[in-house]
């Protein structure tokens, strides 16, 4: 099983819930996070001081699948959240050795 | 012992006997001298109820934000929602009930001086509304604000695991039924009265009233769940917002002058409007002396000053002087509002030990203050004596304990008062609002 | 049909002419019976001018408050941002323009009936402020904070969507000329007036002409991005601050009390104060037959109570009441109350329907409730007939809404209504305030 | 130059001398009609005091809202405390030692014209409060909250870095002698009152004495941990709560109408009634103006219009017209508050430059548009110089500013005023109140 | 060194920690999240739209402990987070390289 | 490709971004947390009852760097949120498969 975890618009959430639902994807996480990369914040005005907002708000979504959902996967979160603005975000994979579901004890596949 | 209703009339009737006729035309032509003074005091006093009325409206707010204030996140839309709700109804129930239970008049009782008459209030036509020396519509105005006041104290403490429709049904039965027959008994110049019995403006005919209400409804509905560990410990359940805590004790603080000051009832002369005042005086100096005494029993005891109990000291150093605001000198209203400020910081933890889940410690600010008033008032007011006001104390206090545990009792055995336990884990937001307060997941985000 | 402006004049100009002249006497040498009456009526209607006029104002409040708990986060600041500004704006246009354009009184008027005139008000010496029977400033404020009520309506709606400047030319415009010049109609003795058109306290003259410029403002403008989908369906976006939107209805239900309670303009004479105690009453339980209307509506149509229904079934029993606050008898007020309440639960799913856009609910509260406010005045004031009042209801809905139209039409094409699809996305709050309400990221920490 | 307490002793007592001995009679007989007119003007003028009053005392809540929410999220609960707890002891000190020592009376002043008497308040028989032409009660009430509000400026300025009881301690000193002092030379008809100098309601008074406070307050405590870089950059730390701030601003905005309004001192003629009138007008729209000179310059100098500096421009707005409310033409007042909201936009970030830490921009709102507003007297009193108000500007800074920093330094040489670095970063809920205002993690989440 | 991440119900997370603290694991991490699985969410009804609430409230745990503990902590999470409704979470474990110790620049072992 | 992710003191953010930049270190994701280890949390009195506060706020970073820029990173990290006061924290350090860019679809190195 693979861990994908995207870094995305806040607003794209939505569609992006919605295609991996399309896709089967049975389960995700999301997480409220602020990020800076290629995309650099703006400088703004506080009662007449200039200074840099650093962060800007993103999600964070975090999917398991089986290895061989990873690729529709990236493939469903990359269209669903891009703008071609930058700050679209960042897609990572990693491993994971083992899934667990509380409720049943059932794991790794069938606990997805 | 004036009570609200004599107070007013009496004196007043035999002076508007002449008025009462010649009213109609008094309103065009220009009335001789005396005509002229006793409209005016009409007037302000009339003024003095709306003013107060609206000021005593306006701690319906109050309490809605020190609630919201002092319950968890997932419970902030049901408690706005009770709140709005119970000052709906306990208008209306009022209006068809509960006024002329409490005021029915001489020689209207159902059970004289124990019960008063059952009829909806009716406005007379305005310019022949001179049967006192106010209007008709601001005295009800004034009363019923009172009645709601009751009301809003319950749904303070019984927050957070009552659900709203049993706790809707109590409302209407406190407001129409249980409240205004005790306050009969004194306001209404019932038995109490007669016998000497003296609560200025409702330490214990609307604060200690709906105190008991709450502390019976939380006897019988228990705690929230996870509230106490099984070996005793207390598990605090810190407010969701402070700030909006401390608002609705600001809001609560003004309305108190339109509740103690409008409760002279009269406006119209020298010493009335100099009564009112030194009562705008003692009400603020005992609920200052209520928050410092709190604040520095928490230092002293805690190392810290816990907000939530200076709210509460200043709300308990109001409703302490609320049963006498007008005879004790200023030192003296605040030697009694400090002494309510103590009974917050020490009997908030003890219904903890007893495992009394008070949500927002109404029952140490409306009930233990309101007894401490009411049985201080000998103190002060040289007309009143110890006896009478412990027989009324304990009066009320048996009649609104029993009869609310009766209702309380009814309502689990039919319709359940507590929501299932995913329901309240979950929040009541959820469960019976349907919206969350604050749905946004963290800062600037879209919702999810 | 009396106006605002003449019920206060007819009569009393005349019997002030005597005072008039005497009056700077008058206020150091003892006067004469007549006169003493005459001026402690002065007096008390300048008070209940003063008094309902900081009521009213406090709605500013109100609305701010509702409006930030209506709107998300994203948006918070913005309409904080809008609210304390259409109020500043309301009251120097009501200054500059909209005042004498609205009671120019006789003779004065550009267009007979239809126009009133144009000029800054100003204030007489206080010694000889006697031309009518209260002062001129307590009048002029009172009538103001009625304008920057109507511009409060319309902020509501178009929030999240629009841009700062426009709204705040539109306010400028609203406030100055098309509020006038209809209120001019009626309250101005112009040609509705004179054709027994009945609005006491503005369900229509102020309430409507808020929902119908708000109406037409919402059709130019669409709805926000992502609130409807492409197979209709409706996507909620909920409000951000349940226990501000709450505390907002408090705010607006204590004002109200000024808005209607004043409207009397008159508290010098028992059937006078008699009168304001009245209207009180039957504004509190119209508001609260509202609140349990919508209630039990929304209990028995969609199983939960919605809180925000509950509030805006408060303020439509409000709204509803407004037209006539003084002749209905209680049980009378308390159904046209509930009725507005039903209207609230009915017609804010239906404006989803027809995809318009509506943040706050306003149209259904103000527009909506306020016609059904104003056509039912026949039923409860026998010198009503509904007729006139049909009559007023579209007359003024036509002019509000077309010169409306005008101007947001002028307001698009220019300087543009919407902020780019990116701005309304990220939120107003960073596009045009530069701060969010709410900047920190998540409880307790350091702000990022 | 009529000070606070001699405009309405003066040519009352006299008229009074008759009254008095027949007060107890006339409360209940038909009385003649020279006592009619002076006993409703004595309701009349306790009335606008008592009404005044409760507008004044609601502002304590309008600088906890304002501070709640400029501050960040870790102060907010300590913020709360500051203000519910300065408010309770403004009260205690005034009765105990500042009232007497602002308002010594004619003989009894321990240095004639500079310091009062020392005694604490009593209030008089109500039957026989005759002495002036108000209540006593309503009088002390009055001038007590004007006490507070000098306070709560003090609090706002140094928020989120100085301990709770160093700040509680110099409040007891401010309220019970310097704000007293410093008030007898002009309002107790000192040596200001004597030389001409004249502040109708305070804008030096009050708010220029809060701010002097608050200047030396900050510039002996230093600025927050972090808000200044090295290299002079200023780090802003927003607030957390734009929301709370911004009902703040519209409460203080409707208390001032008490704060300016009831400062005309009687309401007992046309000609004061309608004074009173001109005061609300002048100060709405003085506010109006502050408020959309603030937006203006905003949008030019900064391209955005932020929300903080519009409710400032509005407070800046409000102490301007404060010093002279009742003589400014409308225009002029408008001018006046214009100016005021300038002040604040030029005013906040100059202080940055100078590395003085105002929280909530009190020193450009208090201090320095109180000075601007009560030099500008000069233009619209004729009956007053410049000379004398400069004089009276000068005297009163120098002495609150010196015997402010004598408090200042005694404090934080002996307990020391601000809390460790790691208490200040972590904030001072947790190190000194010992909860969080907004506890809970995330939404709707239990807490953790 | 192994992370063990699990997606708990909010209101359990108190056993949880205190069952970890009683197996001598001391150290955890908490994050506000929302999610959807098996358990869909629910429609809700908002001024009289309905609409969907895909995501629920739930806390993500992460704790980093040594291989020996692996086992012992999914066990203990495991049992402790269950109620046997659906909507339980799940518990996913991964590997982690490396742990430094701020304070003190320990590694690894001695850094947890 | 690693990601090291950071838990530390929520005021040591901006020295830590500063440093990270200064490396040439572009991007970063942050995460609101709270947690506990050998810093325990503390007692507290709310309305005289005392209680246990577990868990502190403390922030958690996660950045994605390439190989070479792993130990540069954490050192910068080590130093600047290090107070040596119990409670700074820690720096785990995990592998990551791949990286894409959603704007531009770049994987791995162009990516980050
Ligand atoms: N090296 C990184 N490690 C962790 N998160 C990153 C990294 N680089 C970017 N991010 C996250 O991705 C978001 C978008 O990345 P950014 O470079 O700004 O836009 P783009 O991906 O379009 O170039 C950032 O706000 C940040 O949250
Ligand atoms: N594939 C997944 N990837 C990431 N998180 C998941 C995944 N599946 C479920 N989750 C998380 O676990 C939570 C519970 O899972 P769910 O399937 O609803 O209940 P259960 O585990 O009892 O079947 C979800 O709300 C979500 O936060
Ligand atoms: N085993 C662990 N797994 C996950 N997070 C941990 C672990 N141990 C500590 N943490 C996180 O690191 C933070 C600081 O750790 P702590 O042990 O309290 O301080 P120090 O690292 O200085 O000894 C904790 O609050 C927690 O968020």
């Amino acid at each position: 099983m693979k861990l994908i975890t995207a870094i995305i618009k806040p607003f794209k959430l939505e569609e992006v819930r919605q295609s991996l639902t399309d896709l089967g994807i049975e389960g995700m996480t999301v997480t409220e996070v602020k990020g800076y990369g290629r995309q650099k914040g703006h400088t703004e005005i506080y009662r007449g001081a200039e200074y840099a907002v650093n962060f800007l708000p993103k999600l964070k979504i975090e999917v398991v699948v089986a290895e061989t959902d990873v690729d529709r996967t990236i493939e469903a979160i990359g269209e669903m959240a891009k703008t071609g603005q930058i700050g679209d975000g960042k897609i990572f994979v990693s491993g994971v050795e083992k899934t667990i579901r509380i409720r049943t004890g059932e794991t790794d596949a069938e606990a997805l | 012992m004036k009570s609200k209703l004599n107070t007013t009339a009496i004196g007043l009737t035999s002076a508007f006997a002449v008025i009462a006729l010649a009213a109609p035309a008094l309103a065009q032509d220009a009335p001789d001298a005396a005509g002229v003074q006793k409209e005016a005091q009409y007037v302000f006093n009339t003024l003095l109820f709306l003013m107060g009325g609206f000021l005593v409206m306006w701690m319906a707010a109050g309490f809605a934000m020190l609630e919201a204030g002092m319950v968890r996140t997932k419970n902030v839309a049901m408690q706005c929602t009770k709140n709005i709700a119970l000052y709906s109804i306990a208008g209306l129930a009022f209006w068809l009930v509960g006024y002329n239970l409490m005021y029915p008049g001489d020689g209207n009782w159902i059970v004289q001086d124990y019960v008063g008459t059952i009829a909806p209030v009716t406005m007379p036509d305005p310019a022949s509304d001179t049967a006192n020396a106010y209007s008709t519509g601001s005295d009800w105005f004034f009363q019923m604000v009172f009645c709601a006041t009751a009301a809003s104290i319950v749904s303070g403490t019984l927050a957070e695991r009552i659900k709203l429709w049993p706790f809707l049904i109590f409302v209407v039965v406190l407001c129409g039924i249980i409240y205004p027959i005790q306050g009969s008994w004194e306001w209404g110049t019932g038995w109490l009265d007669d016998m000497g019995f003296s609560d200025f403006a409702g330490s214990t005919l609307v604060h200690s009233t709906g105190g008991w209400a709450a502390l019976v409804g939380a006897i019988v509905l228990g705690a929230r769940r996870g509230k106490y560990g099984p070996n005793g410990e207390v598990i605090p359940m810190p407010g969701s917002n402070m700030a909006l805590a401390t608002l609705g004790t600001f809001i609560l603080w003004l309305g108190w002058f339109g509740f103690n000051g409008a409760s002279q009832l009269a406006m119209g002369t020298i010493a009335d409007a100099s009564s009112v005042s030194k009562i705008f005086v003692n009400t603020n100096l005992a609920a200052a002396a209520g928050v410092v005494s709190a604040i520095i029993l928490n230092q002293l005891f805690y190392g810290k000053v816990d907000l939530t109990m200076a709210l509460n000291g200043a709300l308990a150093g109001l409703v302490s002087i609320t049963a006498e605001p007008l005879t004790p000198a200023i030192w003296q209203a605040v030697v009694i509002g400090a002494v309510g400020g103590a009974i917050v910081v020490f009997t908030v933890p003890l219904l903890d030990k007893l495992r009394i889940d008070d949500v927002v410690g109404a029952i140490p600010v409306h009930l233990f203050a309101g007894i401490w008033g009411t049985i201080i008032v000998a103190w002060t007011n040289t007309g009143v004596s110890i006896v009478p006001q412990v027989v009324g104390v304990v009066a009320i206090g048996i009649f609104v304990a029993a009869s609310s545990l009766v209702v309380w009792l009814f309502l689990a055995a039919t319709i359940g008062l507590r929501p299932s336990e995913e329901d309240e884990l979950e929040g009541m937001d959820k469960s019976e609002i349907g919206l969350e307060a604050y749905p946004e997941f963290g800062s600037g985000s879209q919702r999810v």
